[in-house]
């Protein structure tokens, strides 16, 4: 199945702007269902970006992340064709990773 | 519903660690507080439900509003689900930006980290559960900056 | 409910009934003539909002209002409709069991052709949805149908509309009585009040299309199904036209009809007839 | 304002409570009746949310037995029934007002 992590990084010049968009129902734990139950809490907690072996950006997220999360940053030192890591867990464990290349 | 031994482990180091933090939040600040930008997800933080309690689980102590700090948020927001809001500075040296909706159940929603050479700037699609302030806290070189805005939130629609 | 409930209620009527007879007087014409309908109908949008780019009618409450018009260009970057279209596409290509695809279904492999929905099918004598003519691809080929309101046939119906996307809305109205008579009932239900608020669709969408209805702004019924189906903020999902009309009659505390009942066809026929002319926009982002 | 004060008439006059509590039997009498205006607005297909939850509300009041709420709630779900359905009949020239031409 596609990755649940979908990336836009463009550099231009020395500047990388990067764009995601995570499939995730960020569910908060106060939201009933239709019988009436709580859904539990089940959110991304953190999403780390990875270039060159460093760390260029860490998100560490609540429950008021809205539902299929989006973040936009920009950061310097990567140039065309290096490979961008996207890392995602959420409170229950879950977690996927996607590279995606700098265009 | 049980946690998975792993995070039941980090728990208890976090534990350990805001019980430190606790312990030092009554010794005058003399020592440099911990910045935030350490590599743990700031747990105490997220379950704060007061604005003030957050941002001091978080940083340990009170930021100062300022003009540097461009907050941009709706006027009214299309729907509380789903509301853009972004912020950018012009300080240098920042470690770490963070939002607060001030009276959603938990005032802190989102704290980012910013490495040395990412730029000062973050957009991100927050929730709110009614109409109340969005603030945006900017550490820069050990000190605290914010933005404030109201967001007005309502239900759309004529109710059925 | 009190007798002051009941007197409250019988006042509101009188309330909407003035507000009804405030609306442009015309006289009733007797001949069925849609492409003077149409004409009238673009016209009327054109004239009552002169600064709104006419291919911008699609866009709906954005078209109306600076400030969620921002919000949208920002959603827009990275649209929340992005995995729905991602899974359209792929459910688009996956074969059923009997190895056929929807491509055989479809004129030109089911690529590009949205605009041309609904249409007037000769032999049955009614208009024929997308959404209607997905699920019959679907049983014709051995494969349960979905259901109209949900995530599956939002998918579909996302990868067809976004295959037209810019595609002028291009609905034929044959020579046929039956389907003039069809263009003709979903006229009426689209004026035809209904529900205890006493609304019809023009109530909001043609009477005050840019106000505010508490958070939402009113889109203007021009186009108004030009993007569809569309990813609402409200469902925090994406929503298929059958979605929308239901949910729409609920809110005037009408009790919706069935998905695809003769009454949804009519009306999406007549809608996507007048904006004739206007680009696809779907799949869309709304609030 | 012709079409209409019918309508809030209409309302205001099935609302006369019985003097008495209402029995059992004054509730189904009502609550039959609410029934087929209900019916007669579905088949025209003009329904409303309300009429619907109205008679659930009459329903479960009478199963608790507080036959006084049951008979006032088949009351209104008669009127909110009686309602659509002259909302139904005078819409079918009424909607032409509004028509853009």
């Amino acid at each position: 199945m596609a990755s649940s992590i979908r990336v836009r990084a463009t550099a231009n010049g020395d500047i990388t702007e990067v764009q995601a968009l995570i499939q995730h129902p960020m569910d908060t734990g106060f939201v009933k269902d239709s019988k009436g139950e709580l859904i539990p809490a089940h959110f991304i907690q953190e999403l780390k970006f990875e270039c060159n072996g460093k760390d260029v950006f860490v998100a560490e997220w609540g429950t008021a992340v809205s539902k299929d999360p989006y973040v936009k940053f920009s950061f310097k030192g990567a140039k065309k064709g290096d490979d961008l890591k996207v890392s995602w867990t959420d409170n229950k464990g879950v977690s996927d990773t996607t590279t995606a290349k700098i265009s | 519903m049980h946690k998975p031994p792993l995070a039941t482990r980090r728990l208890i180091l976090q534990g350990a660690a805001s019980v430190a933090l606790l312990g030092l939040g009554n010794l005058p600040f003399a020592a440099p507080a911990r910045a935030a930008a350490n590599d743990k997800y700031p747990e105490e933080a997220f379950k704060q439900k007061g604005e003030a309690d957050a941002i001091k689980a978080l940083y340990g102590r009170n930021a100062e509003p300022s003009d540097k700090v461009k907050l941009d948020a709706p006027e009214i927001a299309e729907n509380g689900g789903v509301v853009p809001i972004s912020v950018t500075t012009t300080l240098d040296k920042v470690t770490s930006i963070s939002f607060f909706v001030a009276e959603n159940p938990n005032a802190l929603a989102a704290s980012y980290r910013i490495p040395d050479g990412t730029m000062a700037s973050v957009a991100n699609r927050l929730k709110m559960a009614k109409t109340t302030n969005v603030t945006a806290i900017v550490e820069a070189d050990g000190k605290l900056y914010s933005a404030t805005k109201e967001v007005k939130v309502t239900v759309g629609g004529c109710g059925g | 409910m009190t007798r002051r409930a009941a007197i409250l209620l019988g006042s509101a009527f009188v309330a909407l009934a003035a507000l009804a007879f405030a609306s442009p007087r015309v006289v009733a014409a007797d001949k069925v003539d849609p492409v003077a309908d149409a004409k009238a109908f673009q016209n009327f949008f054109f004239q009552k909002f002169p600064n709104v780019r006419h291919e911008d009618f699609v866009n709906g409450p954005y078209s109306m209002n600076e400030d969620m018009k921002r919000q949208w260009r920002e959603k827009e970057e990275f649209p929340p409709y992005e995995f729905a279209l991602d899974a359209g596409k792929e459910m688009f290509a996956t074969p059923f069991k009997n190895g056929k695809t929807y491509a055989d279904c479809f004129p030109n492999g089911g690529i590009g052709i949205r605009q041309n929905y609904p249409y007037f099918d000769e032999k049955e004598g009614k208009v024929v949805t997308l959404e209607l003519a997905l699920n019959r691809c679907r049983e014709a080929n051995g494969e349960a149908p979905y259901s109209y309101v949900k995530d599956e046939m939002a998918s579909l119906t996302a990868y067809m509309a976004f295959t037209s996307r810019g595609k002028p809305m291009d609905i034929k109205i044959p020579d046929d009585p039956r389907a003039l008579a069809a263009f003709e009932n979903g006229k009426r239900y689209f004026y035809t009040r209904r529900g205890q608020m006493n609304f019809s669709c023009a109530s909001c969408h043609v009477q005050s299309p840019g106000e505010r209805i508490r958070a939402e702004i009113l889109a203007p019924a021009l186009g108004i199904l030009n993007a569809m189906p569309i990813y609402r903020s409200e469902w925090s999902g994406m929503g298929t036209t059958s979605r929308r009309f239901i949910t729409c009659n609920s809110q005037t505390r009408a009790v919706p009809l069935e998905p695809q009942a003769d009454e949804y066809r009519d009306v999406e026929y007549f809608l996507s007839y007048v904006a004739n002319g206007l680009p696809i926009s779907g799949p869309g982002a709304r609030p | 304002m012709k079409r209409s004060l019918p309508i809030a008439m209409l309302l205001a006059l099935s609302f006369a409570p019985p003097a008495r509590a209402a029995t059992e039997a004054d509730y189904k009498a009502a609550y039959v009746a609410a029934e087929a205006a209900s019916k007669e607005a579905a088949a025209l297909r003009h329904q409303w949310t309300t009429t619907v939850s109205t008679l659930a509300t009459a329903r479960k009041a009478a199963d608790g037995g507080d036959f006084d709420r049951a008979f006032a709630a088949a009351k209104e779900a008669e009127a909110l029934a009686k309602a659509s359905i002259f909302q139904a009949t005078s819409e079918k020239e009424a909607w032409k007002t509004m028509e853009i031409r």
